[in-house]
């Protein structure tokens, strides 16, 4: 039996054994990757808010875009047109995605082939270029169900496109609800249905909230797949219905950006704050939503 | 405890256990879920559908060999030119852009917050890392196009001085965007790792950088290469940015500083193009989106594999 | 940029003062008008949309920019009212809009002139010759330095830029420089976006492209034109060079095509009368080349003609 | 320990006959017979992993929601056979309540948790009535009174578990389940919650899953015990040991095992 | 219980002078004095949130690792003031070694487990010896010697937790500490760290936090009863409030807090 040596004699044997620059150094590469990226967003912001500084005022949301006169150009018609396609577009993918969530986290048996192929499913639709989208929307809503280029087809289109976002989120969301409030419910006597709807439901709606949110800022600022869908137009009118043209603020924003006055640059630069505006502000509910919600159980 | 007045008694069951109520509501409820969860299915039904036929037609007139081994892709041209590889390979060396600035700072930022970063830190910068996520992706092409450039023209020395349009900004830029992809999986990852096995670590004397390296990041291996996965993908299909800022030139090329067209920009040349539907040109567009979809497919079954690995890792 | 539009000699006042002065008394026209086809005409036809919206507000016009030949598709697929073209249609595109049963006008609203362009910086190419510009495009061509162009030019990289292969601007370009229809060298930066020619001239020394007149007017402080020597001698692209058909062989006329059932419509056939009467004034304010007398001629009968079917 | 007088004959509430659990393959629980008698504290206690929480959760077919699980051998309720084809779960659940071992009250008003039951149930009017008495019958009104509307959270760990009684009370069972309703509870909110179930066994039928010997002794009428068997496969099967009057389980044990367990030499 | 002679006078390993611990605002324990003998058992019980683990883990500065934790009052490790400015709590940790509740491997082979401490210690030669050397010491070495490459995660909980002893030994510590190290095992497995702890006593400082009195009882030299104190404004506080000789403690306690708690009349 050979004890470790414990003499009072020894001293400072929890001293330090010089300085560790390995993790030193180590701590200071990992916060450098962080402020890189954070340091790019805040670049970002700043150029386009100096670039776009000289047109952010009313013009830009009370005009209407023009070809001739860029220094009155505005992006009315494209705010109101992101507008109705986003507000389309959560009517659309909003109930959807969220019984589609609770059917796969609350009945769907998971051993099940079918099941497990409608999950790997999502998996991958989320994943696929939104471009790929915008081929499903030309062929099959656009002219297959003869939509034609209008809000509708534009917002089914995004509505497909983020439906993977909304189900998985609010699956997460669901399963975060304790199973003990479930186990409280049935052991109540209270059926699966009234379980979900007046427990699980409501506790998740922050989750669900906080998802569905995130998706529809993806889709406003989505612009590839409506590239395809004759976004890229010069539309001067604020759309009255679903069938109606339209143009929406990426769209609107490389049109801009195509045009080769530089006065268009500063307009792009305007509405790109103008859509980050929007964007994060959705985000800044989600995240509002999200830290409230985790003060729960 | 006094005992109950009559102890033998109990009382009897109020009725029987069976119900004669038979819940209707709940079936139809279970329809409405079932047909909801099929929207998804649907929708690759819808993709699978409008892509197969015109995909078949193409291959009816442009042989397999001629697309994918020649290096030629000038489809709309006068003769026409249908080798798929310039495309794929400015694909690939954006996205290779992408991921080289991606995943070391996606993998730093995580591990910073996952190990090293006070809470109160890690609620802050969290959501400084989605809002970049949030981006609209023109966006990054504009600041590609209108900032990077000329800030690398600057820079960089004469020869090396890159063409306005080119693969390497658009690379950078697209890396930046998928960032947060990286960052933020791989820290969910990360915290999944049981505190238990940090606890276990920390216990035997190691610092945190031992424990970062050595324990958590092999227990959250898997989860963070499921999302290097998933932001490949991002970067293969994204593509405003690669619209905007790295030119529409189909050219078999490796320098980054060249200007390069991948396979979802000439999908957006071409397609916002509206070629007539009936033409070849039309289904190339289709062709094109088949590859691209089938790539992306590929990727995300890979990713799916590690995604179900990492959840066996620790029952 | 904008100091050089604002020195163009087009003033918004004459061109709002023509067109109220071209206005008979105007009954409130409303409906929607679908403009689509060419990049090249769409300023044309946005800007005659804007002129038209301060007259009749509640007919709403919209432009799109599918190139000539999408146009054309979408047009006789009868998804459209009016196609812009920046060459006249094809014969297979008439065969398509005739199996649909799709008839229509033709009207010639302004000129172009397909301008080459180059670096600011270029001092060599001032002028190129027909023979010079299809050994640069030409199918296969292997040209990739200045001095390979022209033995006197300096050894710079060329760096090229042009039209997207679905456009009007494409097809006649490779038509009267290649002499075929689509045939070119493939390995360039092809765009819709004519910014893309642009920014990729203007970037780059030893860059060459060729796209509207009215995009170097835009950008004229940028960029630099080069003559043309079609056989008769250099000729620099200008207003008066397109018109009076001395800028040979890039000088072509812009064509918007009305559907005839369209026409049928009172909003419809108000935007292209419109359009039509005031086309001076439009071509002025977006920087294109007005007719000449003889094209003004030929229009007018034009228009007389479809006022007559419309009253009859 | 309070010795009550036990009745050696009555009507059982559940029979136990050769009751086997299983999830999927796995045989969690084998061979258990039990009778259990009507308004009486029954204990189940034995080491961790036994089949305490897994014997309870089908008296009341919880385990029905747990996916693969499912029964052999027979339990039956009063008269009726508990997994035949006319019985309805949820008639189960309702008829029979169940309080779990971590205080779960729905993130509502403290009013909407106890109404919730009743309301599941069918009940539109006279909420006012049961939510109060169902408190009174709990030992929580006093406390939670003026505070109706107040979210259930913020209660204390000991007054949720009270509200967790009160809210299975509301929807008048004739049993009371409960899996271990004190592990998360201190010594005062502990004893608080062991009164009540005294008090509630004069109208209430409870059984109760308890890790603390000394709670099973001080409260229950009878007590079973369970334990963990590994089979010749290395497989390991909880057995039910014993079970009898709660006084002779802690006095006299006739099995080794129990002896064992009970005067602290394993578990 | 094996009462061994115990020394009255010693050098001890851990002197707590008045210590409390804070998480953010709340103060979880309160003025605890404590001494610790070197090679003995020490258990800390007392029910549950009463602060055992709290103190447990400002041993080996584990709580360094939460956000907000911090100790007031004193711990000085033989004559070093453990929480002294010189201290680096890397090199604490590898002194003092710590062995939790869920048996936690490294998801990678049983070698990769045992040598990952010494190698994050800077060892590169001689890992086979000093894996073998710490397996045959906690008493696994004849179970896992034919798969030391397997992943540790196939083993059993109880062999789990003796390969988490096994991992802690290799380091070659002057102090173990244990928290409740038995809770998620069998009764076989407990017994067989029971008697590994005991065979530990011989050359290390054990200190472990149980639940389960009959274990303190079976194992520990000496005592450490803690319990949960509410304040006037009503906030609980983790309180020492006896540490004896485990004898005494459970024979002839000196608070009735203590005996209340043993005999089981609560906790
Ligand atoms: N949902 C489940 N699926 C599979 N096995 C389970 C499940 N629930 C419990 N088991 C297993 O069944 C056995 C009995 O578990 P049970 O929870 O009934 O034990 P217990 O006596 O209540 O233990 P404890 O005192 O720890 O709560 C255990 O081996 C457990 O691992
Ligand atoms: N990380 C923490 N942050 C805030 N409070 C904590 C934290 N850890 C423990 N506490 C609180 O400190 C008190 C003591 O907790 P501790 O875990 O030390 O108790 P314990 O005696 O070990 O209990 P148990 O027997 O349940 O493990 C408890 O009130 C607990 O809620
Ligand atoms: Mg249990
Ligand atoms: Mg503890
Ligand atoms: O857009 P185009 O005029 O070149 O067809």
């Amino acid at each position: 039996m050979s004890a470790p040596a414990m003499t009072k004699t020894r001293t400072l044997v929890l001293a330090r054994r010089g300085i560790p620059w390995g993790d030193i150094v180590f701590k200071w590469l990992l916060r450098v990757c962080l402020a890189i990226a954070v340091a790019f967003l805040v670049t970002l912001l700043v150029y386009v808010v100096y670039k776009g500084w000289s047109r952010l005022d009313p013009r830009l949301w009370e005009n209407f875009p023009s070809i001739r006169r860029p220094e009155r150009a505005g992006a009315k018609s494209a705010l109101f047109g992101t507008l109705w396609v986003i507000s389309l577009t959560a009517v659309f993918c909003l109930p959807v995605g969220i019984l589609g969530a609770i059917y796969l986290e609350e009945y769907a048996d998971p051993d099940r082939w079918y099941n497990r192929m409608i999950e790997l499913n999502i998996a991958n639709l989320a994943a696929i270029p939104s471009i790929v989208y915008g081929i499903l929307g030309l062929g099959v809503i656009a002219r297959g169900f003869g939509f034609g280029t209008t809000i509708l087809t534009a917002s089914i289109t995004l509505s497909l496109l983020v439906l993977p976002i909304v189900i998985i989120a609010s699956r997460e969301a669901i399963r975060a609800v304790p199973s003990s409030i479930r186990q409280a419910s049935y052991g109540l006597g209270a059926t699966k249905w009234q379980t979900i709807s007046r427990q699980v439901l409501p506790a998740a709606v922050p989750g669900m909230a906080t998802g569905s949110i995130l998706a529809l800022s993806r889709a406003a600022g989505e612009a590839a797949p409506l590239l395809l869908l004759g976004g890229l137009t010069y539309v001067a009118y604020v759309p009255d219905g679903v069938l109606s043209g339209y143009t929406v603020l990426p769209i609107q924003i490389y049109g801009w950006i195509s045009q080769s006055r530089e006065a268009f640059h500063d307009l792009s630069s305007a509405a790109i704050v103008l859509l980050l505006i929007v964007i994060i502000a959705m985000n800044s509910i989600a995240i509002f939503v999200r830290n409230r919600a985790q003060k729960r159980w | 405890m006094t005992a109950p007045a009559t102890p033998s008694a109990p009382a009897s069951p109020q009725g029987p256990l069976g119900r004669a109520r038979s819940r209707y509501g709940e079936r139809t409820v279970q329809v409405v879920l079932v047909a909801a969860a099929l929207v998804s299915v649907a929708t690759t039904v819808g993709i699978v559908v409008s892509l197969v036929p015109p995909t078949v037609e193409f291959f009816a007139s442009v042989s397999f060999a001629e697309f994918f081994t020649t290096t030629q892709w000038a489809p709309l041209f006068e003769p026409p030119a249908y080798g798929v590889l310039p495309l794929v390979t400015a694909t690939l060396l954006i996205t290779v852009i992408a991921v080289v600035v991606a995943i070391p700072l996606g993998l730093g930022a995580a591990l910073y917050l996952s190990e090293y970063a006070h809470p109160r830190t890690r609620m802050t910068f969290k959501p400084i890392l989605e809002v970049l996520a949030g981006v609209p992706t023109v966006v990054y092409g504009f600041f590609a196009l209108r900032f990077v450039t000329p800030t690398l023209q600057g820079w960089l020395p004469a020869g090396m001085s890159p063409d306005v349009f080119n693969a390497l900004s658009a690379g950078l830029v697209m890396g930046i965007m998928i960032v947060p992809t990286v960052a933020s999986l791989s820290e969910d990852a990360m915290s999944a790792v049981p505190r238990g096995l940090r606890d276990g670590a920390y216990a035997l004397g190691s610092s945190t950088r031992l424990v970062a390296v050595r324990v958590v990041v092999p227990a959250a291996l898997s989860g963070i290469v499921a999302s290097f996965v998933l932001a490949i993908s991002r970067a293969i299909g994204e593509t405003m940015i690669v619209a905007i800022a790295s030119g529409n030139k189909p050219e078999l090329s490796f320098n980054p500083l060249d200007a390069m067209q991948t396979m979802t920009g000439f999908i957006a040349q071409a397609g916002s193009g509206d070629l007539p539907t009936a033409s070849l040109d039309y289904k190339t567009i289709f062709a094109v989106g088949a590859l691209l979809f089938l790539i992306t497919f590929v990727m995300n079954l890979i990713s799916a594999r590690l995604v179900r690995r990492f959840r066996e890792v620790y029952e | 940029a904008c100091g050089g539009n604002q020195g163009n000699p087009t003033s918004e006042a004459g061109a709002s003062g023509a067109a109220t002065g071209a206005a008979e008394p105007t009954k409130e026209l409303a409906g929607d008008v679908k403009v689509d086809g060419s990049s090249t005409v769409a300023p044309l036809s946005t800007a005659a949309a804007e002129l038209f919206a301060e007259q009749q507000a509640k007919v709403r016009v919209t432009v799109g920019t599918s190139g000539t030949g999408g146009g054309f598709e979408k047009f006789c697929n009868g998804e459209t009212d009016i196609s812009n073209a920046s060459r006249p249609i094809k014969d297979e595109e008439k065969a398509a809009c005739q199996a649909k049963g799709i008839t229509y006008e033709e009207f010639t609203v302004a000129n172009d002139a397909l301008t080459v362009v180059v670096h600011k910086d270029n001092t060599w190419a001032t002028c190129l010759t027909v023979e010079q510009l299809k050994k640069i495009w030409e199918p296969g061509s292997k040209v990739s330095s200045w001095k390979q162009v022209d033995a006197k030019f300096p050894d710079e990289p060329l760096k090229l830029f042009g039209a997207g292969t679905d456009s009007g601007t494409f097809d006649y370009f490779t038509d009267v420089i290649n002499g075929e229809e689509g045939a070119s060298r493939t390995d360039y930066s092809p765009s819709e976006d004519d910014n893309v020619t642009v920014q990729g001239v203007s970037g780059s020394k030893g860059g060459l492209g060729y796209f509207g007149f009215s995009y170097f007017e835009e950008n004229a402080d940028k960029l630099k034109a080069v003559q043309i020597d079609g056989g008769g001698g250099c000729v620099a692209p200008s207003v008066q060079s397109a018109q009076d058909g001395t800028y040979k062989p890039l000088a072509r006329p812009l064509f918007i095509y009305p559907k005839a059932e369209s026409l049928k419509r009172p909003e419809v056939l108000g935007f292209v009368e419109y359009y039509v009467a005031n086309h001076k004034q439009i071509a002025e304010d977006a920087k294109f080349i007005p007719l000449n007398a003889q094209q003004e001629g030929e229009l007018k009968a034009d228009l007389d003609k479809l006022k007559s079917q419309a009253g009859g | 320990m309070i010795a009550r007088e036990l009745p050696a004959a009555f009507d059982p509430v559940f029979t136990l006959e050769n009751l086997s659990v299983f999830y999927g393959d796995y045989e969690a629980v084998r061979g258990v017979d039990m009778r259990i008698a009507p308004r009486e504290i029954t204990a189940m206690i034995g080491p961790s992993g036994c089949g305490k929480s897994t014997v309870l959760r089908c008296l009341n077919r919880m385990n029905d929601l747990i996916p693969g699980a499912r029964i052999a051998g027979k339990i039956t309720y009063h008269t009726e056979d508990l997994y035949g084809d006319h019985v309805d779960s949820i008639e189960v659940r309702r008829r029979i309540g169940m309080v779990f071992q971590k205080p779960n009250p729905f993130p509502k008003s403290i009013y909407d948790n106890i109404a919730y039951g009743p309301r599941v149930n069918g009940l539109r009017k006279g909420l006012d009535e049961v939510v109060e008495q169902a408190l009174h019958r709990a030992a929580l009104w006093d406390e939670v009174k003026d505070k109706l509307k107040q979210n259930a959270l913020a209660l204390s760990g000991g007054q949720q578990q009270r509200l967790c009684i009160a809210r299975a009370i509301a929807v008048k069972p004739d049993v009371i389940l409960m899996d271990e309703p004190c592990s998360a509870l201190d010594p005062i909110a502990t004893s608080k919650i062991e009164d009540l179930m005294q008090d509630l066994a004069k109208e209430y039928t409870i059984v109760i899953v308890t890790h603390n010997m000394q709670q099973a002794a001080r409260v229950s009428d009878r007590t079973a015990f369970f334990t963990a068997e590994v089979d010749k496969e290395g497989v390991r099967h909880g057995r039910l040991v014993e079970f009898d009057a709660t006084s002779r389980i802690f006095t006299n044990p006739a099995d080794k095992r129990t002896e064992g367990y009970i005067t602290g030499r394993f578990g």
